[in-house]
């Protein structure tokens, strides 16, 4: 089933390894194959180390010069959006609208820089475009618009939207008895909204097993700790209860998240409750609320891009 | 009080509008219908049960309703989604504005028995605010069938055409008021009627009512012009402005609040192109208990109160 | 902290029994004082059944007069509500405002015949008022209204508004100190709304021990059941996960959701799943998914009332 | 462009908010904050560490957010519900139509940061139509403060009336315009400059750019009035029937779609008791990206913008 997805794509070709051309992103044009059981895991996690590096760079340099933007949930998420654009979706970036393609939406749209930085490195739109973020009548928007940016499927912001657009994704690709699946990240602090449960409830009813929703649990909402706020635990019991199959891992561990995510033969949507931190790889920003939107300096912009290295 | 002696046929627009839907599915397999638990109420049983697998029934969830389609028009479908109108466009607002508008997705949002149409059932289940909510969307058009022709035109509009749009699909039963061989044509009004003295504006249960309320100034000597204005957005700035000109007098006539919705954007126009005096005739506020004609009465939405509001216009 | 619950309210006092007056509705005036621990069970038992039968009766020949109406929902739900008006419930019918009276909000407004007929019966609205009912500038609307209604508390119709306003009445007991309760009546389709399961998780957060949803499980939404539309199962995990102590019942048996509902000492917002049936008390209503809404026949009223009986 | 030459001081009145309703609070116990996680973003940290428990924040649940006000009131507080304005008004709309204004519940809900303020935030977090979409629910007050005076003012007031209300409290930074004299009063437009020749007509952030465009008229020798409508609902008919008697002309302005918000809400006055020729400023449609700044130049809110407009109507 692997194999058929992966070449259901007509103009797909494999591409370069992105660990040896990580600072070119042109190169990195064709790597939305779809899942590739047959990597070597070895090669896998430093393929995407290196471009989740890329990526971290990316938000950070990016941020720092529209003096806007979400940079602890923007890292937090890097690594699940790395995983999935490099390891795990079926895209092309030359023909974003191809009917094959696997869906994406990112529900968490205020981590827009995120998606925006890994679109860049796989091709979909030119990094150029990074430093015009949020300038007037740049199509790079604080969050994002599918009119203006290729790869983006729904345009999100307003929390609670992408599960139930993700869910319309699924229903359709069943009825139209295509393999290609979906895929919506969610914040943490969004599951709050019930429009989710909403969309849970309806995925699980229909056992939508070509849908995957992964949960970027990082602890912290807007203004304080999830769990100070409105707490969620038993997260997973939630999902389950809603007729998900549920896994939770370490959403900074590229076998994890990629073994979670292809995990496959189920009968049912799937729920990864990835853990990760805000502000992930820059030590003075992890786990810190405030980080959720405030911006960096320039010194600290430097200090954070020389600790993640790359 | 209308001078039509004999009393005509009317139609619950929802059946013209699920046999065109299935007419249309039946030609085309991305024709999907999607609904909260609303088979009977929107009446697609027969939907239902000629294509399960396209009534995508949601179950009590108007929010999810609405991302739902956006993700079926991702995916290649057209979904025609249908509601009880005040929760469709009240509970999912912001998934209109967001995952229909803005993303700019041929979905076809179907606000079902709008209006004072469930009478009885109160202000919760009124739909008198939907015209001023969605004519707020940016990117929305918004169309309100007259009779069962033109909700059967509408319909097959509605799925060619590859905007986000919203319909008004009544239940209150209405006589046919569209000449066969007048074809719904977007962000056209409709003339039925000429006349020098006033113009009367009117969109969806309320045309047939303008043109018993057109007799009813007849009788006393007043010649009003009726217009069907099908489509609210975009409005047929055109017509409004010839009315004004030719008719020196305005009202307009709706089955919602006059906040936002017709009265509102022909004022838009008439002040800014053409100021004559209007008078703007819709839902004055929440609704005491009582059938839809009740209300219709209470409101003074019926020929004699359109008549009398038009003739204030003379005094 | 019953008793000083019980006489919190000034101006009431116990009424007479409800048995043995059961056709003069001005003569249940004052059975609002609130649980009565000391009761006997069987006494109860005789004098809730007779009220609901009151009740019943009361639905069924209001909907009859009006041709208009949710019969099965309100059959449904008359054990349950008969239970609260008169087993738990404080409240004065004379002063339906008193600040310290129990809250109560019908969230499944559509089943207002059972209420008003429930109303009636505790003293709060004239019994001759019920065949006004639908009827042009009638007080008594298709769906309840608070500046029309004294006893209701929240005008409700739109499914999924009972709850999140039933959390604010609990969250308002809290911060002033009272020790008055919150109880809201939910429809099980109703459960499909996001906006339940928004109050619930800010509910169990909150640990709102003085809240009580009770779930008129009666398995049929408007068009079908409840699990061939989008299924509520497992519906007790689901309100578990979500923090409340959860308990499923039979919602006709009066001992047990006297108990489930007056069970004190706990910790979290509670939730009573009330097994029930659609139409219950009139055999070829029962669990008839068409009986929603639609109109009995004046020959079927009087089969109905004959089954029913009192 | 503007003929005033020292730059005014200009304020965020989410500050005067806050510390108005710090100040009831301490005053009236009744008093309670509901927010979304906004606690930061409507400005409420030093509300939420005096007083931690009436600080309720449901976390990021709009729906919830405004029933469990609703709750609240029914269990005698008196809830300001602050939220980001889109958020508020478009996710909670039928709430705010059945639990607030149909209930008739003492509530306040404030609609912060609202029109275009969030900038480069995009179309999903303007808030464009809140002014339509509350305006079209019956029983609901609208009231928009434009500086940190008529804010404090606005915030009292709304304390002790019992009517459901929405307000709208903007971050955009504006300079103060009202005179010291003038309180707030719920109804009266306030006269902020006379003139005969046109009438401006703004709200919140728009009026002190209308007063920049009066310079820029009177420049150009047209005696330009300006008022301050701060409140929507109830209108002051009035006010604007003198202004169509008395200088024929009239512009409104307003940092929202013109669908249903203050210029619809003029127009209809205007064409039903004095017509005079118009133009309705406002947000034209969803924004491309930018800051607010930038966006009211592009949909020509701007002292030119309205000059511009104004003198149309002279043509
Ligand atoms: C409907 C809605 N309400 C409120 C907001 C404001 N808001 C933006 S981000 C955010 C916090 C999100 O927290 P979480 O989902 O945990 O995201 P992350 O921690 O990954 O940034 C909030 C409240 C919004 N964007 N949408
Ligand atoms: C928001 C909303 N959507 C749809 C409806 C239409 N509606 C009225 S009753 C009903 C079914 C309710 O089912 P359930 O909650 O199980 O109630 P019960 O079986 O007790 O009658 C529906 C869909 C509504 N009233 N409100
Ligand atoms: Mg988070
Ligand atoms: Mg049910």
């Amino acid at each position: 089933m692997i194999d058929r997805r992966a070449s259901a794509l007509k103009k797909t070709k494999r591409g370069t390894d992105v660990t040896e051309n990580i600072s070119v992103a042109e190169t990195a044009v064709s790597h939305g194959i779809g899942l590739r059981p047959d990597e070597d895991a070895a090669a896998r996690r430093l393929r995407l180390a290196a471009a989740a590096r890329h990526i971290r760079r990316s938000i950070l340099t990016t941020i720092g010069t529209a003096k806007l933007g979400h940079v602890g949930g923007d890292l937090s998420v890097t690594d699940i959006l790395t995983t999935l654009f490099f390891a795990v979706l079926r895209y092309d970036p030359r023909d974003p609208a191809n009917p094959a393609r696997d869906r994406f939406i990112l529900s968490k749209g205020h981590c827009s820089v995120a998606l925006y930085s890994t679109l860049a490195l796989a091709g979909f739109i030119s990094e150029s475009l990074l430093p015009t973020f949020a300038e007037p009548l740049s199509p790079l928007n604080g969050h994002p618009n599918r009119r203006k940016v290729p790869g983006v499927e729904s345009n999100t912001g307003p929390l609670g939207h992408g599960l139930p657009v993700g869910v319309g994704c699924a229903i359709a690709a069943r009825l139209a008895g295509a393999d290609w699946c979906t895929y919506v990240v969610l914040g943490d602090g969004e599951l709050q909204e019930g429009s989710n449960w909403e969309a849970a409830m309806a995925a699980g009813h229909r056992k939508l097993s070509n849908l995957t929703a992964i949960v970027d649990r990082n602890r912290l909402q807007q203004g304080a700790a999830t769990e100070d706020t409105n707490a969620l635990e038993p997260l997973a019991d939630k999902w389950r209860s809603f007729g998900w199959d549920t896994v939770e891992i370490d959403g900074h561990d590229y076998d994890a998240l990629y073994t979670a995510i292809a995990a496959g033969g189920r009968e049912r949507p799937r729920c990864i409750i990835a853990n990760t931190h805000k502000g992930h790889g820059v030590s003075f920003m992890t786990d810190g609320v405030q980080w959720h939107h405030k911006v960096p300096s320039p010194a600290q912009i430097e200090a954070a891009l020389v600790e993640i290295g790359g | 009080m209308s001078s039509t002696s004999v009393v005509p046929e009317t139609f619950d627009c929802r059946q013209a509008f699920v046999a065109e839907l299935s007419a249309l599915a039946r030609e085309d397999p991305r024709i999907v219908a999607v609904c909260n638990d609303s088979v009977g109420s929107s009446n697609l049983v027969g939907f239902a049960a000629e294509f399960p697998d396209r009534m995508v029934n949601v179950g009590i969830a108007e929010q999810n309703m609405v991302g739902v389609a956006a993700g079926l028009a991702n995916g290649g479908y057209i979904p025609f989604v249908c509601a009880a109108a005040p929760f469709l466009t009240g509970r999912a607002t912001e998934q209109i504005k967001s995952d229909i508008a803005y993303n700019g997705y041929h979905v076809v949002l179907c606000g079902m028995s709008p209006g004072v149409a469930y009478g009885e059932l109160g202000p919760t289940h009124h739909s008198i605010e939907d015209l001023s909510w969605m004519r707020a969307i940016s990117d929305l058009l918004i169309v309100v069938p007259a009779d069962p022709q033109q909700t059967r035109d509408v319909v097959r509009w509605a799925a060619q055409s590859d905007k986000p749009s919203y319909l008004r699909i009544g239940r209150v039963k209405v006589p046919a008021v569209t000449p066969v061989d007048a074809p719904f044509e977007l962000g056209k009004a409709l003339q039925l009627r000429d006349g020098g003295d006033v113009t009367l504006v009117a969109t969806g249960v309320m045309v047939s009512r303008a043109l018993e309320a057109a007799d009813v100034l007849a009788a006393g000597g007043i010649s009003a012009r009726v217009l069907n204005m099908t489509t609210i957005v975009p409005l047929d700035e055109a017509a409004i402005v010839r009315a004004a000109v030719e008719t020196k007098r305005i009202v307009t006539i709706e089955e919602a609040r006059t906040t936002g919705g017709l009265g509102a954007a022909v004022a838009a126009v008439v002040v800014q192109a053409q100021p004559v005096p209007m008078r703007i005739l819709g839902v004055a506020g929440f609704a005491p208990t009582g059938k839809a004609e009740f209300l219709y009465e209470y409101f003074g939405l019926t020929a004699d109160g359109i008549a009398g509001a038009a003739r204030e216009l003379f005094a």
